[in-house]
C-alpha cells in the first residue's frame, strides 16, 4: 500500500489542517467530476443515434427561460463554492505565515548543493535538521547563490530561500520520527540531490543531543567576537567617538530614517545596513559606515544579526 | 521539383484545389495561401513535436528507477528543459492557431484569405528560425535552466547556452504576434455579408480570442526574456540580488505573460471542441452566447492571475491572496463551458467516429485539469503542493489531454477538406483509445506523487516514489505509441484514402460549403450568411449524418 | 499602388484592415516597452537617490532640444498625412522629407550625447564609473538608459526608413501616409515619456 | 479622409511646446514627490494630444480606439496587480 501511495501521515497540526482542506477539496472536486462523467456517459449511451430516445423539446432551441435560469444556477453555485474554498485556503495559509512569538529561531543558509543549519546556540548540521517534539520552531532563511525551496512534505509546508533576503518558515512537529527534506525549487545540476531529514526528537532527547555535541559557542556570542573584530564596535561601542547610532535596543523597533520615512529593524534591515549601509542611512547620522559586502558571509551575517537581537534581549523585549 | 507535393497530388477532377495550384518547392515556400501555410506549420511543429516527445521518452526512461543511473544528472535537466521550450513555444502554442486557425478561419468567415498573407508566410519564417535557433542551442550542448527560465540561476550560475534559447524563444515570439494580428484584423474586416459576430462558430471567437492575448502577452515575453540576457551578458542588476535586482521581478514579467499563454493554448482546443461536438452530437451548441463571452472572459480574466505561480516564492502574503480569488474567478468560464457541453449531449443523436472520442477524451482530461487546477489555486494547499508532479500532472491533463487530443480531434475532423482524402476511421478510433488510455496511466500516478511530496525536476528521488514512477513509465510508453498511429495511418490516406466530398460530416459551417480540398480563392463566390451557425438539428437523426460519414468506417475496413 | 489585393473585396475593407493592423501592432509596441517603463519604475522605487544622482548626469539640454525635435516631427508628419488627404503629393513628399530630416537631426544629437556619456563612462559593464555611494544603482539607471533610448533608437531608424520608403513609393497613397505616420507618432510618445524619466528625476 | 484644419495641427504642436516647456521649468522647481507626478501628468497630456489629434483618433472608429487603448490599459494590468506584492511585501 505505501508503495502505490507514499503518503506520510500529517506530522504537524498545521499539516493535519491542510490534509482535511485536501480531503474535502478532493470530495468536491471529485463529486463534481464524477457527475459530469456519469451524465456524459448517460447521454452517450442513451442519445446514441440509433437510439429510438425522446429528442423533442430540447432545451437550447425552445425554453430559453429556463436555459437562463440553469446557466444562472451553473455560474453562480461553482462561484459561492470557490469563495468558500478561497476564504479557508487563504485563513490557513495566513497561519502558515504567522509564527507563535515564542518560536524557537533556527537560521538556515542555502547553497548549491546543501542546507547549512546553525541553531541559536551555536551548534552547525549540514543537510540535517534536529528539532524537539511538540515546540514551535522559525527557520530564517537565505541563500548564497540561487534559489532554493525548503520542503518538509511531512509538515505540508514549503518556502523558498532567496539570496539577498531573509524568508521564514515555521512549523511545530508532533511526531518523532525522520522526515524527508526537499528543495523543490530548481537549483542547478544536482537539485535533486539537495535533500536532507528533518529529524523530530523527544524533548529530554533533544537536550541529550544538544549537549553532546561539541563545546561551542553560542551564536550572539560569536556574533558578539565579530562585531569586534570586523571592527564595528569601534563605531557602534559604547566607547565610541565616532558619531553612529547605538545597537542595544534596535531589533524589532522602528527607525526613522533620513530619506523620511521609517522601518521596522528586522533581520534583512541589519544585513542591508552592514552590506549596503547607504540604502537606508539612519535619521541624524551621516552615511560614513562602510560596506561590508565580501568581507562577511552569509553566516557571520547571521551571527552578528543574532547577536544585535540578543543585545534587544538583554534590554528586556520592546513594549 | 514536386517532390513535397507529390503525396499530395489532388485527383485530377479538382484541377483548381489549392493543392494543385503548384507543385514545385518555390510554390510551397514563397506561397501566400494561408491553407498552404497552415500545413507548412503543420508540418514544422509536428516534427517538433516528436523533438519534445523524445525528450519526453528519456525522461520517463530515466525515471524507472530513483537512481541517476540513464543519465548525467546535467543532462536530465537540458532534458525537461528543451522537452519544455519545445513542446510550449514550438508545438503547443502554435499548433491550433497556426495551422486549423489559419487554415480555416478565413473559410469559415467566408473570407478569400487572411488580411495580411505576406505577414502570414514572414511568421512562418520567423518560426522557422526561432526553431533552429534553438535547435540548434540544444545540439550545440543545451540549456538547463528549466523553461522558466528563473533568475538567479539562468542570469549568473547557469553556463549552458541560455542566450541561444532565450534568442530561439523570442524570435517564435514575432512569429505568434504577427499571427495573431493577422487573425485579429481578419475576423475585424474580413466577414463576409451576414456574418455578424454572433454568427461566428466559436472555433472563430475562441482563436480570436487567443490573439488577443497573443498580441498583448507576447511582448512582455519578449523583453522580459531580451533584460534577462542583457543581465546575463553585462552583469546588470535587474533580477540578481547579488547585483542588487529583484529576482521576483522577472517572475512577475515571466508570469505575466506564461500564465495568460496556458490560455493560450487551451482556448483553441475549446473552440474545436465546440465545432466537433455540435456535429457529431446533431445539435446546436447549448447556450452560444454564453459560451462566446465565457472565451473571452478567460481571455481577459486570465491575465489577472499570474501570481498564482508564486504562492511560495516569498511574493507577498496579500498579493498571494490576491491572485488566489482572481484565479477561482477565472476558472467560472471554463466551468460554464464544460456544463455547456455536458448538455450539449442532452437529447443529441450522437456519433462516435474519431474525431468525437478525441472530443469527449477532452471534455474529461481537460475537466480533471482544470478542477486540480483549483487545488492549487487553493493558497495553503498550493504551498504544499507546488512545484510536486502535482503540478506536472495538472498541466500535462490540460495540455495533452485536453490540447493535444483537441488538436487531433480538429485534424481528424477536417482532415477531408484539407486533403481531400479520407482516413480509416477503425484506426483512428483506436489510436484515439489507445492515446487516453496511455495518457491517464501515465499521467494520473504523478498526482499521487505530488500529494505525497516527489518534488519535481528530480533526476534522483526517494526510493518510496518508484512504483509509481514504474506506472507512469509504462503509460507513456502506451502514449508515445498512441502518438505514432495518427501520422501513419494519416499519410497512407494522402495516396490511397478515398476522395472526399465537399462535406463529409454534412456539417455547418462555411467551410464545408466549398469544395474538398478547397479551391484556392476559397470560394467560387463569396457565401452569404443569413442565420446563426450550427444549423443542427437531433430529430432528422441519421438522414441528416452524410452517407459518406458511415462510408468512413467502411473504408476503414477496407484497408 | 492603388490596387486591391486579392483577399480584400474594396478599398474601404483594405484601408481599414491596414488601419486597424497598425493600432494593434502599436498595442504590441506599447506593452513591448512596457516592461522597461515598469522595471524602470521598480528599480528606481528602489534606488531613488541613485537614480536621481545618475539622472543629473544626462545632458538635460539635449534632452530637451530632441524632445522638441521630435515633437515638431510629429507635427510635420501630420501635416504631410494632410497634405496627401488633399492629394498634394509633391506637399506631401516636402514634409515627409521634413519629417525624415528632423529624425535624423534627433539620432546625431543622440549620438552626440552617448559619445559624452561614453567619455564619462557613464556606460554599465563598460568602464563605468560613478560616485561610490551611487554607483549601484546608477549603473542601473545608465543601463536602462540605454536601452530604453536604443531602442527607441532602431524604432526611430525604422521610422526614418518608413517615411523615405513612403517618400519615393508611395506618397500618392494617403492610407500608406497615413498609417506611416502613425507608426511616428507612436515614437514620439515614447520619447514623451522618456524624457522626464530619464533626463528630469531630480533637476530641482 | 477629410484634411482637418491646418490650424488645429499648428495649435496643437504649439502646445505641445508649451507643455514641454512646462514640463521642463517645473522640474526645477523643488516640488519633492510632486515633481514626478506633475511630469508624467504632462506626459500624458501630450500623448493625448499626439493621439488624438495628430493620430486622429478624434474622428476613428471605436474600434480603432479600442485597439489604441487596450495596449495601455493591459500595462496598467501588469503594473497595478504587481503593486499587490510589491507594496505589502514585508
Ligand atoms: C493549458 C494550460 C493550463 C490551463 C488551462 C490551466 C488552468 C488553470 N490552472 Fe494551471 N498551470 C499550467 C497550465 C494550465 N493551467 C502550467 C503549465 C502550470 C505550471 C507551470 C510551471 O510551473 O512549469 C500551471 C500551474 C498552475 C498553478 C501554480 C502551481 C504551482 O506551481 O504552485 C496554479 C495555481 O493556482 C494553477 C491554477 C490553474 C487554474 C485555477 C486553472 C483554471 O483555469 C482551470 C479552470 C477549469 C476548471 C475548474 C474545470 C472545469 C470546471 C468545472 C467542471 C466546474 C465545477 C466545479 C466545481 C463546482 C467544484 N495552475
Ligand atoms: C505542451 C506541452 C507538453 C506536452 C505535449 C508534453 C508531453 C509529455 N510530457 Fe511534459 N512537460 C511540459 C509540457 C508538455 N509535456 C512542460 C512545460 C514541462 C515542464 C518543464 C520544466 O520543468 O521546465 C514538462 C515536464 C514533464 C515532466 C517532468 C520532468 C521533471 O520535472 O523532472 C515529465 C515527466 O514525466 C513529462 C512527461 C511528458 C510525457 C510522457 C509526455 C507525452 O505526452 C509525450 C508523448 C510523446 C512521445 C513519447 C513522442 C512520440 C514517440 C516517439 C518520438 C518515439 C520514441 C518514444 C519512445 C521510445 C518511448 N513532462
Ligand atoms: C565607520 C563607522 C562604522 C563602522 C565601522 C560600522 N558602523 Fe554601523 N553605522 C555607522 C553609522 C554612522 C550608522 C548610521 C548611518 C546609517 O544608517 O548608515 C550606522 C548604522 C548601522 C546600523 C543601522 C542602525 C540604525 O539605527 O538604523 C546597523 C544595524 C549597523 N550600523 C551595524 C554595524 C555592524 C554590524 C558593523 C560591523 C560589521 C558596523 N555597523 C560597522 C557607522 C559604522
Ligand atoms: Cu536547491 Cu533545488
Ligand atoms: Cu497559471
Amino acid at each position: 500500500m505505501n508503495a502505490l501511495f507514499p503518503w506520510t501521515p500529517a506530522a504537524s497540526p498545521l499539516a493535519g489542517k491542510v490534509d482535511v482542506l485536501l480531503g474535502a477539496l478532493t470530495a468536491l472536486t471529485g463529486g463534481v467530476a464524477v457527475t459530469i462523467i456519469a451524465l456524459i456517459i448517460v447521454f452517450c449511451l442513451r442519445y446514441r443515434h440509433n437510439t429510438k430516445a425522446d429528442r423533442t423539446r430540447a432545451p437550447a432551441d425552445q425554453r430559453h427561460r429556463a436555459t437562463r435560469r440553469i446557466e444562472l444556477a451553473w455560474t453562480i453555485i461553482p462561484l459561492l463554492l470557490f469563495l468558500g474554498v478561497f476564504v479557508w485556503a487563504a485563513d490557513l495559509y495566513y497561519q502558515q505565515h504567522a509564527p507563535p512569538p515564542d518560536a524557537q529561531q533556527v537560521f538556515i543558509v542555502a547553497k548549491q548543493w546543501m542546507w547549512k543549519v546553525q541553531h541559536a546556540d551555536g551548534r552547525r548540521e549540514i543537510d540535517q535538521l534536529h528539532v524537539p517534539r511538540g515546540y514551535p520552531i522559525k527557520l530564517v532563511m537565505t541563500s548564497q547563490d540561487v534559489i532554493h525551496s525548503f520542503f518538509v512534505p511531512a509538515f505540508r509546508t514549503k518556502q523558498d530561500v532567496l539570496p539577498g533576503r531573509y524568508t521564514t518558515l515555521w512549523f511545530t512537529a508532533e511526531r518523532a520520527g525522520r522526515f524527508h527534506l526537499f528543495c523543490t525549487e530548481y537549483c542547478g545540476t544536482d537539485h535533486s540531490r539537495m535533500t536532507g531529514d528533518i529529524v523530530v526528537m523527544e524533548p529530554e532527547e533533544y537536550t541529550r543531543w544538544l549537549a553532546s555535541g561539541p563545546a561551542q559557542q553560542t551564536l550572539a556570542a560569536r556574533g558578539e567576537q565579530l562585531f569586534r573584530t570586523l571592527g564595528c564596535s569601534g563605531c557602534h561601542g559604547a566607547s565610541a567617538t565616532v558619531h553612529a547610532p547605538p545597537l542595544e535596543s534596535l531589533y524589532g523597533r522602528p527607525v526613522a530614517l533620513a530619506s523620511g520615512g521609517t522601518v521596522i529593524a528586522d533581520e534583512l534591515y541589519i544585513r542591508d545596513s552592514i552590506l549596503i549601509p547607504t540604502k537606508d542611512v539612519a535619521a541624524g547620522y551621516s552615511p560614513i559606515m562602510p560596506s561590508f559586502a565580501g568581507q562577511v558571509s552569509e553566516e557571520q551575517i547571521l551571527e552578528l544579526i543574532a547577536y544585535i537581537e540578543s543585545l534587544r534581549d538583554s534590554q528586556g523585549s520592546p513594549p | 521539383m514536386n517532390t513535397i507535393a507529390a503525396p499530395l497530388l489532388p485527383p485530377s477532377e479538382r484541377p483548381d484545389s489549392y493543392l494543385s495550384a503548384g507543385y514545385s518547392v518555390r510554390s510551397w515556400l514563397l506561397t501566400h495561401d494561408h491553407k498552404r501555410i497552415a500545413i507548412l506549420f503543420a508540418v514544422s511543429i509536428t516534427l517538433l513535436f516528436f523533438v519534445g516527445g523524445t525528450a519526453a521518452a528519456l525522461i520517463r526512461i530515466e525515471l524507472i528507477t530513483p537512481a541517476g543511473d540513464l543519465v548525467s544528472a546535467e543532462t536530465y535537466n537540458k532534458l525537461f528543459t528543451m522537452h519544455g521550450v519545445i513542446m510550449v513555444w514550438f508545438f503547443l502554442i502554435p499548433s491550433i492557431p497556426a495551422t486549423l486557425g489559419n487554415f480555416l478561419i478565413p473559410l469559415m468567415i467566408g473570407a478569400r484569405d487572411l488580411a495580411f498573407p505576406r505577414l502570414n508566410l514572414l511568421s512562418w519564417y520567423l518560426y522557422l528560425a526561432g526553431a533552429v535557433v534553438t535547435i540548434g542551442a540544444l545540439l550545440a550542448g543545451g540549456v538547463d535552466t528549466g523553461w522558466t527560465f528563473y533568475t538567479p540561476f539562468s542570469t549568473l550560475f547557469s553556463n549552458t547556452y541560455v542566450i541561444a534559447a532565450v534568442a530561439g524563444v523570442f524570435i517564435v515570439g514575432f512569429s505568434s504576434i504577427l499571427t495573431g494580428l493577422n487573425i485579429i484584423v481578419t475576423v475585424h474586416e474580413l466577414r463576409a455579408p451576414g456574418m455578424t459576430w454572433f454568427r461566428l462558430p466559436l472555433f472563430v471567437w475562441a482563436i480570436y480570442a487567443t490573439s488577443v492575448i497573443l498580441v498583448l502577452a507576447t511582448p512582455v515575453l519578449a523583453m522580459t526574456l531580451s533584460l534577462m540576457a542583457f543581465e546575463r551578458i553585462f552583469r546588470i542588476g535587474i533580477f540578481d540580488p547579488q547585483l542588487g535586482g529583484d529576482p521576483l521581478l522577472f517572475q512577475h514579467l515571466f508570469w505575466f505573460y506564461s500564465h495568460p499563454a496556458v490560455y493560450i493554448m487551451v482556448l483553441p482546443g475549446m473552440g474545436v471542441v465546440s465545432e466537433i461536438i455540435t456535429c457529431f452530437a446533431r445539435k446546436r451548441i447549448f447556450g452560444y452566447r454564453m459560451m462566446a463571452y465565457a472565451i473571452l472572459a478567460i481571455a481577459v480574466i486570465g491575465f489577472l492571475v499570474w501570481g498564482h505561480h508564486m504562492f511560495v516564492s516569498g511574493q507577498s502574503v496579500y498579493a498571494g491572496m490576491v491572485f488566489s480569488v482572481l484565479s477561482y474567478l477565472v476558472a467560472i468560464p471554463s466551468a460554464i463551458k464544460v456544463f455547456n457541453w455536458t448538455a450539449t449531449l442532452y437529447k443529441g443523436s450522437i456519433h462516435f467516429e474519431a474525431p468525437m472520442l478525441y472530443t469527449l477524451g477532452f471534455v474529461g482530461l481537460f475537466m480533471l485539469g482544470g478542477l486540480t487546477g483549483l487545488f492549487l489555486a487553493a493558497l495553503a494547499l498550493d504551498v504544499h503542493l507546488t512545484d510536486t508532479y502535482f503540478v506536472i500532472a495538472h498541466f500535462h491533463y490540460i495540455m495533452v489531454g485536453g490540447t493535444v487530443l483537441a488538436y487531433l480531434g480538429g485534424i481528424h475532423y477536417w482532415w477531408p477538406k484539407i486533403t481531400g482524402r479520407l482516413y480509416s476511421d477503425a484506426w483512428a478510433r483506436f489510436a484515439a483509445i489507445l492515446i487516453f488510455a496511455g495518457f491517464n496511466l501515465t499521467f494520473f500516478p504523478q498526482y499521487l506523487l505530488g500529494v505525497a511530496g516527489m518534488p519535481r525536476r528530480y533526476h534522483e528521488y526517494a526510493p518510496e516514489f518508484q512504483v509509481l514512477h514504474v506506472l507512469s513509465s509504462a503509460g507513456a510508453s502506451v502514449l508515445a505509441l498512441g502518438f505514432l498511429l495518427p501520422p501513419v495511418y494519416l499519410l497512407w490516406s494522402l495516396r490511397r484514402g478515398e476522395h472526399a466530398t465537399a462535406n463529409p460530416w454534412n456539417a455547418s459551417g462555411l467551410e464545408w460549403r466549398t469544395s474538398s480540398p478547397p479551391p484556392q480563392e476559397n470560394f467560387k463566390e463569396i457565401p452569404v450568411v443569413t442565420g446563426p451557425p450550427y444549423d443542427y438539428s437531433p430529430q432528422e437523426g441519421d438522414s441528416m449524418f452524410g452517407q459518406e460519414a458511415r462510408e468512413l468506417g467502411a473504408s476503414a475496413s477496407r484497408s | 499602388m492603388s490596387g486591391i489585393a486579392e483577399q480584400f473585396e474594396d478599398v474601404r475593407q483594405q484601408e481599414q484592415s491596414a488601419h486597424l493592423g497598425m493600432w494593434v501592432f502599436l498595442a504590441t509596441e506599447v506593452l513591448f516597452f512596457g516592461v522597461l517603463f515598469f522595471v524602470y519604475s521598480v528599480m528606481r522605487a528602489r534606488y531613488p537617490a541613485d537614480f536621481a544622482a545618475a539622472s543629473r548626469h544626462t545632458d538635460v539640454a539635449v534632452g530637451t532640444i530632441n524632445t522638441a525635435i521630435l515633437l515638431t516631427s510629429s507635427f510635420t508628419v501630420a501635416l504631410a498625412v494632410r497634405a496627401s488627404q488633399m492629394q498634394a503629393v509633391r506637399l506631401t513628399r516636402r514634409w515627409l522629407w521634413v519629417t525624415a530630416a528632423l529624425g535624423a537631426v534627433f539620432l546625431a544629437l543622440k549620438g552626440y550625447e552617448y559619445y559624452k556619456d561614453y567619455s564619462e563612462h557613464l556606460i554599465p559593464a563598460f568602464r563605468f564609473s560613478f560616485e561610490a555611494a551611487h554607483a549601484r544603482g546608477a549603473e542601473v539607471f545608465f543601463a536602462l538608459y540605454f536601452a530604453t533610448t536604443g531602442l527607441h533608437a532602431v524604432h526611430l531608424c525604422i521610422g526614418i526608413a518608413v517615411v523615405l520608403l513612403i517618400a519615393r513609393n508611395a506618397a500618392r497613397n494617403e492610407h500608406a501616409v497615413e498609417v506611416g505616420g502613425l507608426y511616428w507618432h507612436f515614437v514620439d510618445i515614447v520619447w514623451i515619456f522618456l524624457y522626464p524619466l530619464l533626463y528630469l528625476v531630480s533637476r530641482a | 479622409m477629410k484634411p482637418a484644419a491646418f490650424r488645429t495641427y499648428l495649435w496643437t504642436w504649439l502646445a505641445l511646446l508649451a507643455l514641454l516647456a512646462l514640463t521642463f521649468g517645473s522640474a526645477y522647481v523643488h516640488m519633492g514627490t510632486f515633481n514626478l507626478v506633475v511630469n508624467l501628468a504632462i506626459a500624458v497630456l501630450k500623448t493625448l494630444l499626439v493621439m488624438i489629434v495628430f493620430m486622429d483618433l478624434a474622428r476613428s472608429t471605436s474600434l480603432v480606439r479600442l485597439a489604441a487603448a487596450a495596449g495601455f490599459f493591459w500595462l496598467a494590468l501588469l503594473a497595478g496587480l504587481s503593486l499587490t506584492d510589491f507594496l505589502t511585501r514585508s
